[in-house]
């Protein structure tokens, strides 16, 4: 277990507060949160004056919040070229300005580890993805501990918990401590801990001093440290059946398993499952434009798409749902591993509560642990 | 010949299947069953036994809600003989796919069984454990249960079949009416586009609609193509409304209104409201009475001399 | 232009640059270059070698690739593909990119004329390992096509001629039309010292006086002897697979084939998680090859 | 599909001259049937019979070509209006294309008006090729009735 690093900053946020706290954000930054739309909890921006229909308590968004840092779309560069009258040609290239700041607000703890998963495919190697930089430099997060973990939940397989802080700036606790019972069943308050640079400044704002946010009461500190242990010791229901992830290296010797095509059966190669994960990155790119003037953005793509890996001759590597369900679950489960030493995935169970047909990670993980080598 | 197999109850429908499905399984009628049985969590999950042993694991419940049809088209390429469990709707998923010309009649095996109604797998899930149970023990369902599409209804039993487990049930005609398309239309021109913009915005275009949809069933989509680019690869209301308006229009007529888009929808997109549409003009229109009920020549594949004129038409 | 290309994310309607990050030289956006010269290399004219030039001096300046590296290729409104660079380091600029008419870059390539303009960016990619062939023979086998990341490389070798033994170049195609390089296959190579130039072709016509077999067997035929050899490989899936079987009868291990994969790019920089065989990018990772590292990736290819 | 290619782009070029401004044109966009509507058009250009310049003829082969979604695309591109025009029912050079059109057409028109775009936007007419007057006419009273009701900025602005 990673040690518990130690909080810049505590504070108190009283739940009447919040709406002036996030009013008070939004003035400098792009806010992003989970809001309630027709019976979905859906993660977007939030419009100035929503700051009440933020849903603190859905644990799972439909989407995850990865559009801050990988927008489904985003442009990267405009182009515009154009001919003389000697027919001379010229072109011209505009990289895109960098993002507003965004602030990922009442995130869970699961998504923002998941957020650390994209750095290290975008940051690290021979080469840095300056736009996904510039939009991560200018994200804070600001995480919400679980109370009571939902039934497709399984960050605890990975090392994570409900009250982690991994890749948030500042984690809110309801100051009851973890339980059952719906959004105004807490304690009224949040304690705020800081634990980076970013969170502090947050935190000693004086916009949030305005909003309420105080000093945690004298004598209140131990509760406080009561109330986040219990948190971070808090189980998940699939977490506990699945146990910790260990399936690395016995998927090394599993390529040619029958078992892919058997579970891909089953598999209508849609791509829910990677476009509502938080972990899942991989993009393509493509130019839209007319008049000899456009933009191109990188959009994101599925491998379960068959056309994911069609190549412009023809050849397709992987035309089978068996080769395409192996690769999402292979990259996630051992390729990523071999390359980063960790798993792409964070337990949120968004796969599990929305892929049509029942086919999700848990489950696979659950049977490759059976699988004969 | 069709066979015909009496059971009373849920539970001896599903033993029933099983045994039928043994049969085929063990006698070579079929090398593979396509059924459900009860996955991870509980819920059933689309099934394929291959042997007899296997066909002990297929479920037969009120969650059964998933279309098996369009897996036909996996199993396309080869000569084998394949085995399939429908109910009412299931069953016209599948004749959309033999109208369609998609799969061949010969290499089907078809086991019918009437339906009295499914339920919602997201709300069953919700319900309190004891509840639950007595529900999926045939007990007594709240209305608000069942999965919407049982609302109109008008096909219970099923309409391709070589073995029927069970009576049919009573048969009663349903008007097909679209209460939603009617309260769509009395909106102004303006609030309806705000309406489907903010459906359009809300897609993630995941194209699970499509691929769930069994009257999608071309062998190669064109939403695929990139020349020419029939929808553009960047996500947004314009490219969303392209997606929608291709898919709805490409089932315009074919559209066996299973509901399947709206239920898989994880952003909780009402898809319906986009299809019915369709199904309510095209009856109006061209007098067609029961639209989403497959017929040899779709609507929009015929004509009659006597259609409406169009032009100056507004 | 579109409204639409943010999506659902933060809307970039009121953009602050920050970090300085959104200066020129972002890692997806291109350099500005230009199609100076465009000559057909097949007879059928689906194989043609563009001269390409980049607009700003110090961009060329900053460039350097080495044999087996590629550049990824745009052109503006249809998109960019992943192209192996044809010419030699040693040849300096105009860069010379030998490219097949395949799919809609390609196309858009093969229709435009000197003059236009294309985007580049780049190298990208590992390279040959020639710091280790050093005193070794070179056994190179090429089809068609396959010939454009070889070229480079021969000529590179051909340019440090001292550090390397006997160079023996052993090249194919569907017929005489179809041979690319014809300046470097009749000419330019076989006058160099200790060089020898092997063709051939599946099917001659009235001008072709040369064998006519198809590459590995042609191969065979040659026996170009094992030891103390590097055979590095590359053309169509189909030619590699017999090809590898007659290098292993003649001797060769794993260790010493070479060759170069392609897969379908899009960043070409291992972050968009596509050319991916098992845990390896080719771009990055690739897409150079030894034979033994091959056989060591799950076989997805 | 080279067809469906040049249609593409014609439509996207044809949305890239739509801009709104003091002296806005509309911009319509008209599928010809290459054996009636658009021997019509023509003979109206050299009959010198008056029109208004703002519609953007693609010729098809056939009424019956004329895919939905052209229509919705134009649209999306930033067409303002879109017009088919075909042989008159019964005078189709393929015998029954422009029957399977009307019905596709009547089913798309009362699709587009729920869609909240304006059906007055979208109009079909039959003209032969010895209809010159017919054509200019109709090009005459779709450009007036667009022109008043404006750019279609709803689409392409989405």
């Amino acid at each position: 277990m990673a040690s518990i690093p130690v909080p810049k900053a505590t504070k108190l946020v009283p739940r009447t507060g919040l709406g002036a706290w996030i009013r008070a954000l939004t003035a400098g930054s792009t806010v992003m949160a989970p809001v309630k739309d027709e019976g979905k909890s859906l993660f977007r921006e939030l419009e100035p004056g929503e700051e009440d229909l933020i849903d603190l308590h859905t644990v799972h968004t439909v989407n995850s919040p990865k559009g801050a840092i990988l927008p489904q779309t985003e442009a990267l560069l405009t182009y515009q070229s154009t001919t003389d009258g000697e027919g001379g040609k010229s072109l011209r290239l505009e990289p895109t300005a960098g993002p507003r700041p965004v602030i990922l607000f009442g995130v869970r703890p699961c998504d923002a580890a998941a957020v650390e998963l994209f750095n290290n495919v975008f940051l690290t190697g021979d080469f840095v993805d300056d736009h996904y930089k510039s939009r991560r430099d200018g994200l804070t997060v600001v995480a919400v501990a679980c109370r009571q973990p939902a039934k497709a939940c399984f960050c605890t397989a990975f090392d994570l918990s409900p009250g982690g802080e991994r890749g948030a700036d500042v984690v809110l606790y309801d100051r009851s401590g973890p339980g059952r019972g719906t959004p105004d069943a807490g304690s009224g308050a949040f304690y705020a801990v800081a634990y980076t640079d970013k969170g502090e400044a947050l935190l000693e704002s004086s916009e949030a001093a305005a909003a309420g946010v105080a000093p945690v009461p004298a004598g209140e500190g131990q509760d406080l440290g009561r109330v986040v242990a219990a948190y971070r010791g808090l189980e998940t229901p699939l977490g506990a059946k699945l146990g910790r992830v260990d399936v690395a290296s016995k998927l090394d010797n599993l390529f040619e398993s029958p078992y892919w095509e058997k579970v891909a059966a089953r598999c209508i190669s849609c791509g829910t499952c990677t476009f509502v994960c938080p972990t899942c990155y991989c993009f393509g790119v493509a130019d839209c434009g007319a008049g000899g003037g456009g933009v191109r953005f990188r959009y994101w793509d599925s491998c379960k798409f068959p056309q994911f890996m069609l190549m412009a001759a023809g050849h397709n590597p992987r035309p089978a749902k068996k080769a395409r369900t192996r690769q999402r679950f292979m990259h996630k489960l051992n390729y990523y591993h071999h390359r980063y030493g960790e798993y792409l995935c964070v337990g949120c169970g968004r796969c599990v509560e929305s892929c049509p047909v029942g086919l999700h990670l848990p489950q696979v993980v659950g049977e490759v642990r059976g699988l004969e080598q | 010949m069709p066979r015909k197999l009496d059971v009373k109850t849920l539970g001896q429908a599903q033993g029933a299947l099983r045994a039928e499905a043994r049969r085929l399984l063990t006698d070579g009628t079929v090398s593979v069953f396509l059924g459900h049985e009860e996955g991870w969590d509980g819920l059933p999950v689309a099934f394929f036994a291959a042997t007899p042993e296997e066909a002990g694991r297929l479920v037969w419940n009120p969650l059964v809600a998933f279309n098996l049809a369009k897996y036909l088209l996996d199993r396309l390429a080869g000569e084998e003989k394949v085995g399939i469990v429908v109910n009412g709707c299931g069953s016209l998923a599948l004749d959309r796919i033999l109208k369609d010309h998609r799969f061949p009649r010969e290499r089907l095996y078809v086991v019918g069984i009437p339906c009295t109604g499914l339920l919602d797998p997201e709300k069953v899930l919700a319900l309190p454990d004891e509840e639950r149970e007595r529900v999926l023990e045939g007990g007594e369902a709240g209305e608000d249960l069942y999965l919407k599409r049982c609302g109109w209804c008008d096909a219970p039993n099923p309409v391709v079949y070589d073995t029927l487990i069970g009576d049919p049930v009573p048969d009663e005609p349903v008007a097909q009416e679209y209460p939603r398309v009617v309260e769509l239309e009395a909106m102004t021109p303006e609030e309806r586009f705000e309406h489907f913009k903010g459906l359009y915005e809300k897609c993630i275009r995941c194209f699970a609609c499509r691929n769930v949809c069994p009257a999608c069933n071309c062998r190669e989509c064109s939403l695929d193509q990139w020349e020419p680019l029939w929808m553009g690869r960047s996500t947004g209301a314009s490219e969303q409304l392209m997606y929608h308006f291709i898919r709805a229009f490409d089932v315009a007529g074919r559209c066996i209104r299973c509901g399947e888009c709206e239920r898989v929808c994880s952003v909780g997109i009402p898809l319906m409201e986009l299809n019915d549409k369709f199904l309510k003009d095209i009856s109006e229109l061209f007098g067609v009475k029961r639209p989403h009920v497959p017929a040899d020549i779709e609507p929009l594949g015929q004509f009659a001399l006597e259609d409406p004129d169009l032009e100056g038409a507004v | 232009m579109n409204a639409n290309l943010v999506g659902p994310g933060p809307s970039g309607e009121t953009p602050v640059v920050f970090g300085g990050s959104a200066a020129a030289g972002r890692l997806l956006v291109p350099e500005v270059a230009t199609i100076i010269d465009i000559r057909d290399e097949t007879a059928s004219g689906d194989v043609k070698t563009f001269k390409v030039r980049m607009d700003r001096p110090e961009a060329e300046e900053a460039w350097s690739h080495l044999p087996g590296q590629c550049a990824m290729v745009s052109v503006f409104g249809v998109g960019e593909a992943m192209i192996s660079i044809t010419s030699s380091p040693t040849r300096g600029w105009p860069l010379e990119l030998s490219i097949k008419r395949v799919g809609r870059v390609t196309g858009a390539l093969h229709d435009s004329q000197a003059g236009d303009k294309i985007g580049l960016r780049g190298p990208y990619g590992n390279r040959f390992p020639t710091e280790e062939w050093k005193g070794k023979n070179l056994l190179f086998v090429a089809g068609g096509i396959g010939l454009a990341p070889v070229r480079c490389l021969i000529d590179y070798c051909l340019a440090h001629r001292d550090q390397f033994g006997h160079v023996d170049i052993v090249y194919g195609a569907r017929s005489p039309g179809d041979l690319c390089f014809k300046d470097c296959i009749f000419n330019r190579w076989s006058r160099q010292k200790d060089t020898t130039v092997s063709l051939t072709v599946d099917k001659g016509d009235e001008t072709w006086t040369g064998p006519t077999a198809l590459v590995p067997m042609f191969l065979e035929e040659l026996g170009p002897s094992p030891k103390n050899a590097v055979a590095i490989t590359c053309g169509p899936p189909i030619m590699i697979k017999f090809t590898l079987q007659s290098l292993a009868k003649l001797g060769f291990t794993d260790d010493q084939i070479v060759t170069t994969l392609e897969l379908k790019m899009q960043c070409g920089v291992g972050k968009c998680g596509r050319c991916n065989i098992g845990d390896k990018y080719v771009c990055v990772d690739g897409p150079v090859f030894t034979l033994s590292q091959i056989k060591e990736l799950p076989n997805e290819f | 599909m080279a067809g469906s290619q040049a249609t593409e782009r014609q439509a996207r070029e044809v949305a890239s001259e739509s801009r709104p401004g003091a002296d806005w044109e509309p911009v319509i966009v008209a599928f010809l049937c290459n054996w009636c509507s658009y021997a019509g058009a023509d003979s109206a250009g050299t009959g010198r019979m008056v029109q208004p310049a703002n519609v953007r003829i693609i010729r098809v082969p056939c009424s019956g070509r004329v895919n939905p979604r052209f229509i919705v695309r134009a649209f999306q591109r930033g067409a303002d209006g879109v017009l088919v025009s075909g042989c008159h029912p019964g005078d189709c050079h393929y015998s029954t294309g422009n029957f399977y059109a009307r019905r596709r057409l009547l089913v798309l028109k009362s699709y587009l008006e729920y869609l909240g775009i304006d059906p007055r936007r979208f109009e079909t007419h039959w003209c032969s090729a010895s209809e010159g007057q017919k054509w200019a006419d109709i090009v005459r009273s779709i450009s007036e009735t667009v022109k008043a009701l404006g750019p279609a900025q709803t689409l392409a602005g989405l």
